[in-house]
C-alpha cells in the first residue's frame, strides 16, 4: 500500500459520521412541524461565523440568491465554502466573507474567469482545494448515504487529485486503484426549490443538479421556495419530495428567489442584470458598489425585486422562460 | 472565396467541432462553442445526437441554445432532467461517448490546464477550475479539446494538471487507476484538427483548417508535433452550415 | 375482567408495541404488529409518530392498513414516497429512532436469527432471511424486538445471527465497526416487556404482561434473565385501545 | 489488516467494472430508438440460461409478473437470482429454473415462510448466500455508480456478514471499520412501471423501491409498462424519468402486468389469487399443478388476465386501488 497517493489536502472539513449521526439525532425534529420563517430569521438563527456553508445549484439557475444576500447583508463571516456557485460564492467572496473555498469551478461559464475569484486568491486571501464537480457532488451523496468516504474514479492521475483531500485506495474485491473521497457535511446548506409546505417538503421542477445529495449533508438545511403550498399538495404526490420535511430547518417564502439567476418554467435569468453584474465587477470598487447598491441597499428579498423593476421586470422574464 | 462564405474562426471552429460528434452518441456538452456544435451537428448529420449537461440534462432539442450548462434549455424537450451524479454516474457506466473540454493550456499527451498559472497557492492566474473537465476526462470513452492555437496554450510542460489527457504516454492511464480504452481522441483549433498517434498518445496533426500550414501549426505549438502519413485538409464552413449557425442556432449571435 | 375487555395475546402485544412508539421519532415499521401497533399509537399518544417503510414510504396515515412493506398504504397521504436506498440512508445518517424487529430466535444480548434452523447450506428450517433487519439492527439508534416468549425462541445460542443485537457484550458493536450508541432497547413478548441491563447489555425484565409471573417468563427463556430492580406490571390493553384496534385499525380482522 | 474479516461467499456474480463499461459501450443503442416488442420476443432474445437475472419491487407490489411467467412458460434455466422478490422469485424456483440465490428476504411477509423456497433449500438444491436487504439494493447502486464495490455500514458483526461475500475494510479517513460489498450487475433485470415511450423512458407512480438502481445495474433491461404513452408526454415532464431509454433493451405493453401483485394506484392485489397461490404451493405438487394451471396453461398476458376474471376483475381491484 505504500505506493498509494494521498492528495496534499488541507481537508477543510471532515466531520466523523458518528459525530453527525449523534448530532442529527439530538438537533434535527422528525415529527412535521413549521419551519416556515423570513430569510433574516432564518440567516440569523442559522448560519455562524466559522462555519461551512454550500449553496445549490449552478450558474444562475435555481440558485438560493435571495438568502445569499441576506448572508451578506447580515456580513457572517469568516466561512469556509463547498465551491461551485456563480453568482452565490462570488458575492460572497466580494463582500470579503469567505476564508477558504472547496473549488471546482467557480467562472462565469462563456463570460470566461471570475475577476473576485482572481484577486481572491492571487492576493492569496483566500485559500483553494480543488475538486472535480463530481467529486464534490461525491462528496456530498457520501454524507447523505451516512459514510465517511466513498470510493470513485474521477481526479485519479492529475495535479487535480494532488491538490485535493482525496487519497488512493485499492478495491478489495477487484485490486483496481480508485479515488476515495471524504464525506462533506455542511454547517449550513442553502436551496431554492420550486414549492414547499411549512414543513419543508420540498420538490423542484427540471433537473435536480446536487440539491438531493446536498440537503441530506447538510446539519442545518435553509430552503427558500418560489411558493408554499398546502401540505396536501405533498401528500397526493408524495413521489416529488426530493426534499423531505426532517432534514429541513427553515422554510423562506421567495418568489423570484432566483433572481437575477433564473427558475426553470417559471423566469428567465436577468441578462441585462448579470451582465451589469459582471462589469461592476471587474474592479474591487465596482464589486463594492455593487454591493452597497443592490445587497445592503435593499432591505430585504421584496425590496430587492421591486429595485430590479418589480412585477413589471418579473413578467418580462416569465414570459422568456422555457417551456415544458 | 465568395462574399456569403466568408466566416470568423469561430465559426471555423464551431464547424469543425459539430463535424466530429457521432449520429446516435451521448456528449458530454460545456457551455459556448460545444453548445454550438452540439446544435450544428443535430441540424446536419447528427439528427439523435444525445447532447448531455453535467448538471442533469440529457438529449434536449437545443432549439434555443443554452447560456449555462444548467439551464433550463438543456432539458427542453428532453427525455431525461436528472442530476449530475445520475449523468457522471453513466459515463462512469461507460454510458457517455464523448467529452467536449477546453482549457488555458495542454499539452502533448492531452492533458489539460483549467486551473492556474504559476503556483497554486499563490497563483499568477487563477483561472475557474475544473468543474466537470477532470471527471469528463476521466469517465468518457473520447474527449475532445476545442481551444484557439498558440504557444502560451500548447506548452511542453502544464502549469497544473486539471485534467487526465494520457498523463506521461502509454499505459499510464491505466496505472493511475482511469478506465482502459478511454482517453482523448481529438483537437480542434483554428489551424489544425489534431489527434494522437496511437503507439506513442502523442498528438499529432490530422488536418489542415484552411489556408493554415504545418509550419504555422509548428509555430504555435510549443512542443513537437507528429503529423500523420495522410495529413489533410478540413474543408471550410460550407454554405449550409454557415446559415445554420447564423440563422437558426445562433441568430443574436451571442456567441460568434 | 369485563367480557368486552377479553384480548387475544395478538392484542396484548400490539397495544405492548404501540406503548413503547414515541410521538414525532420516525420508525422503521415491518408488516404485521408493528403496522397495527404503529397505526394504534398514531391514534392514542403519538399522532405525529412517522412510520417508515424500508422500500420507500415514510409517514403515511395508516387509514387502511398496508398488507406489505412496499404496498401503496405505505405511502397514502405520505410526505414521502422515496425508495430504499433513501430511507436506509436516512437511517445510517441517525434519522431514525426506533426500528421494529421479529425473528425465530433471540439470545440474551438481543441478537436475532430469522435466516436458518440448524447448517446453513443445508438447513433443518430455512426461514426467509434478514431483508431489512440487518440493516435496521445496525442503523436504527434503538430496535424493539417483537416475539412470543418460549424456549425454542429465547435461546442460549442461535443457530443463525442474521441481525445485530448487543453481539457479544459491551463494546462489541463498536468494535464490529456498528455506529456507538445505537442497539437493542425492548422486547415485547406475550409475558414480559424486557430491557437490556446498560453495563452488561445483557436481557432484563422490566415489566411482566397482565397474569404472568416471573417464573413463567422464566421458564420459557433458555438462558438467565436479569430483573430490573423495579419490576412492574405493564397495563392489560384499554378498552379504547382494544376498540381502535377492532373498530378503526383492522376491522376485518386481517391480523388479530 | 490482517484482523479485517471476509464473508465466506462465494460471490455469485461479480463482474469487474471496466468489462461492463465496455460491453455497456458496445452493446446499448445511445440513441433514441423503437424497443416496442412483445414479452414472449423480448424473454426470448434476451435471456439465457446460466444467467443473473433480478426483479424489481417486492411484496407482490409493482412485480414484473407478466414477463416472470413467461419467463417460466420458456423454461429459461439454470438461473442465478439477486434475491428479493416474493411472488416473482418463488414462481421461478417453482418451475426449477434457479441454481443460485443471493438472498436478503423470501417469504410471505405477514403470511410467512415460503414453502417453496423451503423445500429448495432444505433439499440443498438451491443454494444460498446471504446478504440484508439494503446491502443488495446498494450492491445494484455500486453498479448503477460506475464503481466496483460500496462501503456501507451494515451487516458488520452478524452471520449475515459471514455467509455473504462482503469484506470488512478500514475507511482510509477515518479508520473506522466498514462493511465493503461488491457491485451487482444482472445479466437481465426485468421491471414493470406505471409508463414508458416506446424508446425506454420510464416514470413509476409512489415509491421506486430499487428501480433506479437495478435498472443501471443490469446489462439487459426489460421494461413492461402498464401504458406506452407518447415521447411528448415524457418529453413534458423530463424530471419523471427515472428510467432513462439508454438503459432500457426492450419494452412490453403490459396491462395488468403486476398481477396478481397491486399496482400503486392503480389496481389492488388480487388477494383471494394470492391466497389460493399460497395454499396451492404447500404442496410440491401442489405448486406444480399452479404453474400448469395458471403459466403453462395460459398463452400469453392477455389470456393470463383473462382467465383470471378479464377486464371485470379488473375493474374490482381498480376500485379497491388506493387514491392519492
Amino acid at each position: 500500500m505504500a505506493e498509494l497517493k494521498s492528495g496534499r489536502g488541507p481537508l477543510i472539513r471532515m466531520l466523523p459520521p458518528d459525530e453527525v449521526r449523534a448530532w442529527m439525532r439530538a438537533n434535527k425534529p422528525k415529527g412535521q412541524v413549521s419551519k416556515l420563517m423570513t430569510e433574516r430569521e432564518a440567516i440569523a438563527k442559522f448560519v455562524r461565523p466559522e462555519q461551512y456553508v454550500g449553496v445549490e445549484l449552478y450558474g444562475g439557475v435555481r440558485c438560493p440568491m435571495s438568502l445569499v444576500r441576506e448572508l451578506v447583508r447580515q456580513r457572517i463571516g469568516p466561512l469556509d465554502l463547498a465551491g461551485q456557485g456563480v453568482l452565490e460564492n462570488d458575492m460572497l467572496i466580494a463582500a470579503g466573507l469567505v476564508r477558504r473555498l472547496d473549488i471546482t469551478y467557480h467562472g462565469y461559464e462563456v463570460y470566461g474567469t471570475s475577476p473576485i475569484l482572481r484577486r481572491a486568491c492571487e492576493s492569496g486571501k483566500v485559500q483553494t482545494v480543488e475538486w472535480s464537480n463530481a467529486a464534490l457532488a461525491w462528496r456530498f451523496k457520501a454524507a447523505a448515504m451516512g459514510l465517511p468516504f466513498l470510493p470513485v474514479r474521477s481526479m485519479l492521475g492529475t495535479g487535480t487529485f494532488d491538490y485535493s483531500g482525496a487519497k488512493e485506495i485499492l478495491c478489495p474485491f477487484t485490486g483496481v486503484k480508485l479515488c476515495a473521497i471524504p464525506a462533506l457535511h455542511l454547517d449550513v446548506g442553502l436551496i431554492h426549490v420550486h414549492r414547499a409546505d411549512e414543513f419543508g417538503n420540498c420538490q423542484i421542477d427540471g433537473i435536480t443538479g446536487f440539491a438531493a445529495e446536498m440537503a441530506r449533508a447538510s446539519k442545518r438545511l435553509i430552503v427558500s421556495a418560489e411558493e408554499i403550498v398546502p401540505h396536501l399538495e405533498i401528500q397526493k404526490a408524495p413521489d416529488r419530495t426530493l426534499i423531505p420535511y426532517f432534514i429541513v430547518d427553515a422554510v423562506v417564502h421567495a418568489p423570484g428567489g432566483s433572481l437575477p439567476g433564473e427558475m426553470p418554467y417559471l423566469y428567465w435569468r436577468d441578462d441585462a442584470h448579470i451582465k451589469a453584474y459582471m462589469e461592476a465587477v471587474q474592479t474591487e470598487e465596482g464589486a463594492q458598489r455593487y454591493l452597497q447598491e443592490w445587497v445592503h441597499g435593499t432591505r430585504d428579498h421584496t425590496d430587492f425585486v421591486k429595485k430590479l423593476g418589480g412585477e413589471k421586470r418579473l413578467a418580462e422574464l416569465r414570459a422568456e422562460a422555457t417551456t415544458r | 472565396m465568395a462574399a456569403k462564405e466568408a466566416y470568423n474562426k469561430s465559426e471555423m471552429l464551431i464547424c469543425s467541432a459539430a463535424r466530429q460528434m457521432e449520429d446516435g452518441a451521448i456528449c458530454f456538452i460545456g457551455t459556448g462553442i460545444p453548445m454550438l456544435a452540439a446544435a450544428l451537428a443535430k441540424r446536419t448529420h447528427a439528427p439523435r445526437l444525445v447532447a448531455a449537461f453535467e448538471f442533469g440534462g440529457m438529449g434536449p432539442d437545443l432549439e434555443r441554445l443554452p447560456v449555462a450548462v444548467g439551464d433550463s434549455r438543456t432539458f427542453h424537450r428532453a427525455p431525461v432532467a436528472g442530476s449530475i451524479c445520475d449523468l457522471m454516474e453513466a459515463a462512469a457506466r461507460g454510458m457517455v461517448e464523448y467529452g467536449f473540454l477546453g482549457g488555458a493550456q495542454i499539452d502533448m499527451f492531452g492533458n489539460l490546464n483549467a486551473t492556474v498559472i504559476g503556483d497554486h497557492d499563490k497563483p499568477k492566474v487563477r483561472f475557474p477550475g475544473s468543474g466537470g473537465a477532470n471527471d469528463i476526462g476521466s469517465l468518457c470513452w473520447r474527449t475532445i479539446a476545442v481551444m484557439r492555437h498558440g504557444k502560451q496554450r500548447f506548452v511542453p510542460r502544464l502549469d497544473f494538471l486539471t485534467t487526465a489527457g494520457y498523463l506521461t504516454g502509454p499505459g499510464a492511464r491505466e496505472r493511475a487507476g482511469l478506465a482502459p480504452g478511454a482517453g482523448p481522441f481529438r483537437v480542434v483549433t483554428d489551424l489544425a484538427i489534431l489527434g494522437y498517434e496511437p503507439a506513442s498518445c502523442r498528438m499529432q496533426v490530422l488536418k489542415l483548417q484552411p489556408g493554415a500550414t504545418l509550419e504555422a501549426v509548428r509555430a504555435e505549438t510549443g512542443f513537437e508535433l507528429l503529423v500523420a502519413a495522410d495529413l489533410a485538409d478540413n474543408p471550410p464552413p460550407t454554405a449550409e452550415e454557415l446559415r445554420l449557425l447564423r440563422e437558426e442556432i445562433d441568430p443574436e449571435h451571442l456567441y460568434t
